[in-house]
């Protein structure tokens, strides 16, 4: 099942299951999301819970906040994650601090789903990787699957938490990622990365499309005799850090890989977490690799932008060679 | 504009209201010193929505209803649960509580970021829609607010949704220096609604009758399926914007003046006399009371413990491990 | 709504705009054809807009006037450039300097976050007026993109200003999926402008010459210092939102063929004939002559060079030490 | 002379010097700004130059854009760094990357002015430290001056510079940070980093008022005997990576404090290139002081919450006592 599926079957599932979880958004209703993510729930659900809304980003995201007061499982749709700009109060301002300006009287169980990211010749602002911009703001969870089976996991338990989750969905994954699902009830808990690949040279720690992009760098370098580890973090917040930190305590060698501009990226947080709980284990600087800090590009430049296999490559033999 | 003219109100619910309506003044007067004492934070004081503030809360059912401030509302809110104005207290002294208001009222906390509370109420009676409750929801925001997109957004959603919900635009003719010709050039702030094609309807805010009736026939509507209203109430700022502000740098003075002629407590008194109901003593003991009631809100307020540490909870239902880290650290200090 | 009747427009011009509406046609199926070919990205075909586009180009001043279009229009903005045209194949195809359209044009590159060109138009205005330059500044917004904060926000400040804008709501019936019946409840699009105190009119979007009578009265106000219009120009969607679209998902096929039936390229041709200046050789001819026209820019825009590390360029007037170690970085690879 | 005089001085001066340059926003004209940083102006340079706008953050941000358009110097005020949130995708999605889409058809000179900050109990959302949030978004420069004298010398080049510039005022600082100020043009270039105080056992990294704060904790140990180099950003992006690397190397021991929360703060990244680029002179972890992952909470829990001398004075022993 590729991922696309994946998140379709899982908004079904936890549909049927609590009548309270609502979906709405641009086009998510009658044209069943521009990804085809939503196809279907108008059908089954009716236009009460499958909702198409004005154009307009923070009063989808605004209206959830108080959806969520009457007691509803909001989640909302962004349609590209770049036009959540538009509802950044909304979200930053409103939906990540309810529950601590109202000491929980008012709880935020809303999932925020939006795909991101490069690599498919979008419009402007389709593309951009906005993740570290809301990691620096406390109260949102921040959810990044990789994998069919973990969209299915996370998006279930996204769902179920009682706090506001930024669902962020790889868009050159949606159909390019396809592995096996679990079928039936299906969690996977926030806050505990995964392990995609074993090995003890090196652990390349990445989250959503670069994790598979580290994955077939590791592949690659197996052949070389490098053994890679790749770390995929699933959730950026809560962090997982004692596996950061037992990773590192084995192999001693790290590479952060991110989609975003390389200036306060979440790598640097990745880095600066490394410095303050395992720093006696580097045996060499964390290697970053990043996309530039200058806007995501057009069409005809963004595969110079974005990582890639090469890269990421280059950066894993850069942190193997250098000297302890 | 709808006139205020006195109706077939009860002599009983007039008469709460003007306690209420005395007691909103005095309160906010009483929070207004503790600043000035510093023994509060910045605030908003009510001088001049008295009457907006009552008549709306009376015209609704705090069983069913529910009221979104902006901030200089809740001193007005007693109908609502005597808590809105202990929790008040503790948000002005800066307490995290006063940002929990309990269960069963029916009212948000005061919102700082302006107009965002507009889509909230949206979003909460298009719930209440879909859960097929009674109620309606009631949102106030300023002249100056509804320059904000939020509004509008949200405004234009609820006209689409047919949501039970109430937009009470306080026209007070200031957002902090800037008067309302710098804000708009709509004709006056009822005539938004035709962006939105709701109705939309101008009333006199300083008279609480009136302002009672406008909202009594906007929940008819929403109640009944009928969708939202927009309701402009105009009135005056009779005070400074906040307790940081300084307002003879720019409200010209006679225009403050001709306000306080129309002073919606004076209004309401002149209503009461009317009827018949006022009297120097009767005002007295209702002054008298607010007063006792403010002493033991801000007494219980400025006693409530408080353990630094509560900084870290509410975060999330439960604290992430990084969090719990934190308040571990903070604890060993 | 504006009746569109013929009016004392020369024949020349007639056939000028006739002409550049059969251009922006035949471009804009080009482009969509490169899409099909993997020789350009997502775009956004203009079918059923060229009459209100090229009516309200030939309202303006090119050499005073500035246009911020949304993304359908640059295809039909011949009249301010011919550069218009060959950047916008260049942003078609993913070329950075797609998005720079040189001087003189007084034209913006596409915006794709929708609503936020209102501001930087009003804004655009704003600045000429107090720089009392002649002109005026004229944006387009898609029906769906007045649901934005943005355009609240800006028509309302416009309003305050005086500022020489025209804002022109394209109401083609839809956003992507979402019909104006999700969109708002408001009558019609121009009735939004009572929001903002300023006049708000209803033309006929299939008409040419009706838009062109409408921005040019809208113009002469602007220029005479009598502030913003709002124009809602009526059209329909006529093919899908995009090369990513499939409209038959949600398009009605009745509602489609009665707008075929006011295909703006139509209206247009039956005023040619009636004014007896349409022969089929002459059309013939300048779509002959639009389609070498559109050739020449597309085998120019082929064969634009561009060195990948142009990527660094233009973030600053000098990048930052970081972005230059980084191209630095780049170029060693 | 106060920071505030400083500012309003320069805004003054800088007017005087050319005549496009513009100031508007919420209470500016009349009122002066809420804490009087625009007082005058209005009388000075008339309503054409200075103008009170609605209350509506994206449209000051968004005419800014056009106004720029025009030919103007647009210096529009946000009234607290917090509601910058609502013109979030003016700022982000517009005014970074102008001059990028366009190939600098359009350049962008605009100067936002912003009050941030906390320890002076305002409201919710008047004290948040974005400055991370910001970062993160290429285009934009970001200046943060912690003295009176600087505040005039970098809003001066924020005015010049053809760049968007976040220029971000300490509100606590406004009338208790006062300092000798220049008389006459007075630049401050971007992207140099200032000695506060010179040390050798230690370098403090720090900007806007936690610089004030360092200073204090660096004087305070100095009669214990430690030997606190306090080193001020004034600019996060330009980064003055080589002032920080030649301090490490000269220290080897480092502490980085920021008013924000911890993750994903602009801490992170200085840390980040640290790693980057002085890997090897670290003798010790490099010491972060933040505020917490928590919402900006209210007044009774401020002073714990906000990093104050006595937390940096603890990170700042801790680093000299932590074994190589
Ligand atoms: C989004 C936002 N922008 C700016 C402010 C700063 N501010 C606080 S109150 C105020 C004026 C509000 O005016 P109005 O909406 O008319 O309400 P009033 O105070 O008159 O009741 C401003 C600008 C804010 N709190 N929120
Ligand atoms: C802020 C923002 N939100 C969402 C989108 C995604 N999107 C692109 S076009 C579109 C519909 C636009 O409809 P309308 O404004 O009516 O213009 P039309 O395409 O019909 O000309 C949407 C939702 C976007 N580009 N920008
Ligand atoms: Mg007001
Ligand atoms: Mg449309």
């Amino acid at each position: 099942m590729n991922m696309l599926e994946a998140i379709n079957h899982t908004l079904i599932a936890e549909m049927e299951r609590d009548e309270r979880v609502m979906v709405f958004g641009e086009d998510v209703a009658q044209n069943g999301g521009v990804f085809r993510a939503t196809e279907g729930l108008l059908e089954r659900f009716g236009d009460e819970r499958v909702v198409d809304t004005p154009l307009a980003e923070a009063v989808i995201a605004g209206t959830a906040v108080g959806l969520a007061a009457a007691g509803m499982v909001p989640v909302p749709e962004i349609q590209f994650l770049g036009f959540s700009y538009q509802a950044f109060h909304q979200i930053a301002g409103q939906i990540a601090r309810l529950r601590y300006r109202t000491r929980s009287r008012f709880e935020v169980p809303i999932t925020i789903r939006s795909p991101f990211g490069g690599g498919v010749r979008t419009p402007e602002l389709h593309s951009e990787s906005l993740e570290a911009q809301y990691a620096n703001i406390p109260g949102l969870k921040i959810v990044l699957p990789s994998s069919a089976a973990d969209a299915k996991g996370l998006l279930t338990t996204a769902i179920r938490d009682p706090n506001p989750v930024l669902f962020l969905e790889p868009l050159r994954g949606y159909r390019m990622i396809k592995d096996e699902v679990p079928t039936g009830e299906h969690l996977v808990p926030f806050g505990q990365a995964r392990t995609v690949t074993e090995g003890s040279d090196v652990v390349v720690i990445a989250w959503s499309f670069m994790v598979e992009l580290s994955r077939r760098a590791a592949a690659q370098l197996a052949d070389e005799g490098i053994s890679v580890r790749v770390l995929d973090l699933r959730t950026i917040v809560p962090l997982d850090t004692e596996a950061i930190i037992e990773a590192v305590e084995q192999c001693g060698r790290v590479v952060v890989v991110q989609e975003a501009p390389e200036t306060n990226g979440f790598a640097s947080e990745i880095i600066a977490t490394i410095n303050d709980q395992a720093f006696y284990s580097l045996e060499a600087p964390v290697q970053r690799v990043s996309g530039y800090d200058a806007p995501y590009p057009v069409g005809m430049l963004e595969d110079h932008y974005v990582p890639d296999v090469e890269r990421i490559s280059t950066a894993i033999r850069r942190a193997v060679e250098t000297e302890a | 504009m709808t006139d205020g003219a006195s109706t077939g109100l009860p002599d009983d619910v007039v008469t709460a209201m003007y306690t209420n309506m005395l007691g909103a003044r005095l309160f906010s007067q009483r929070i207004f010193n503790l600043q000035r004492q510093g023994r509060a934070g910045t605030n908003a004081p009510i001088d001049g929505s008295e009457a907006l503030v009552v008549g709306a809360s009376f015209a609704l059912d705090p069983e069913v209803d529910w009221i979104l401030p902006q901030y200089r509302e809740l001193v007005g809110l007693e109908r609502f649960g005597s808590d809105v104005l202990d929790r008040y207290v503790l948000y002005c002294i800066g307490h995290p509580d006063g940002g929990h208001i309990p269960e069963p009222a029916r009212v948000w906390p005061p919102q700082i970021s302006l107009a965002t509370q507009v889509p909230h109420a949206v979003g909460l009676a298009w719930g209440m829609k879909r859960a097929k409750e009674p109620g309606c929801a009631l949102v106030f925001l300023g002249d100056g607010s509804t320059s904000e997109g939020d509004f509008y957004e949200a405004a234009n959603f609820a006209g689409v949704l047919d949501a039970p919900v109430i937009i009470v635009v306080v026209n007070n003719g200031w957002a902090i220096s800037t008067p309302i010709t710098s804000q708009t050039r709509a004709k006056n702030f009822a005539e938004k609604s035709h962006a939105f094609g709701i109705p939309g309807i101008t009333v006199d805010g300083t008279d609480a009758i009136a302002m009672y009736e406008a909202v009594a026939d906007a929940r008819t509507r929403a109640i009944a399926g009928a969708g939202p209203t927009l309701i402009e109430a105009v009135t005056y700022r009779l005070g400074p914007h906040t307790t940081a502000d300084d307002p003879t740098r720019y409200v010209p003075s006679d225009e403050l003046a001709a306000a306080q002629e129309r002073d919606p407590i004076v209004v309401m008194r002149d209503e009461m006399k009317r009827r018949n109901l006022w009297s120097q003593e009767g005002e007295d003991a209702i002054l008298a009371e607010a007063d006792a009631r403010m002493e033991r809100a801000v007494v219980a307020g400025e006693a409530r413990s408080l353990d630094p540490a509560e900084m870290f909870n509410h975060v999330y239902d439960e604290p992430t491990p990084r969090l719990a880290r934190q308040r571990t650290e903070f604890q060993a200090k």
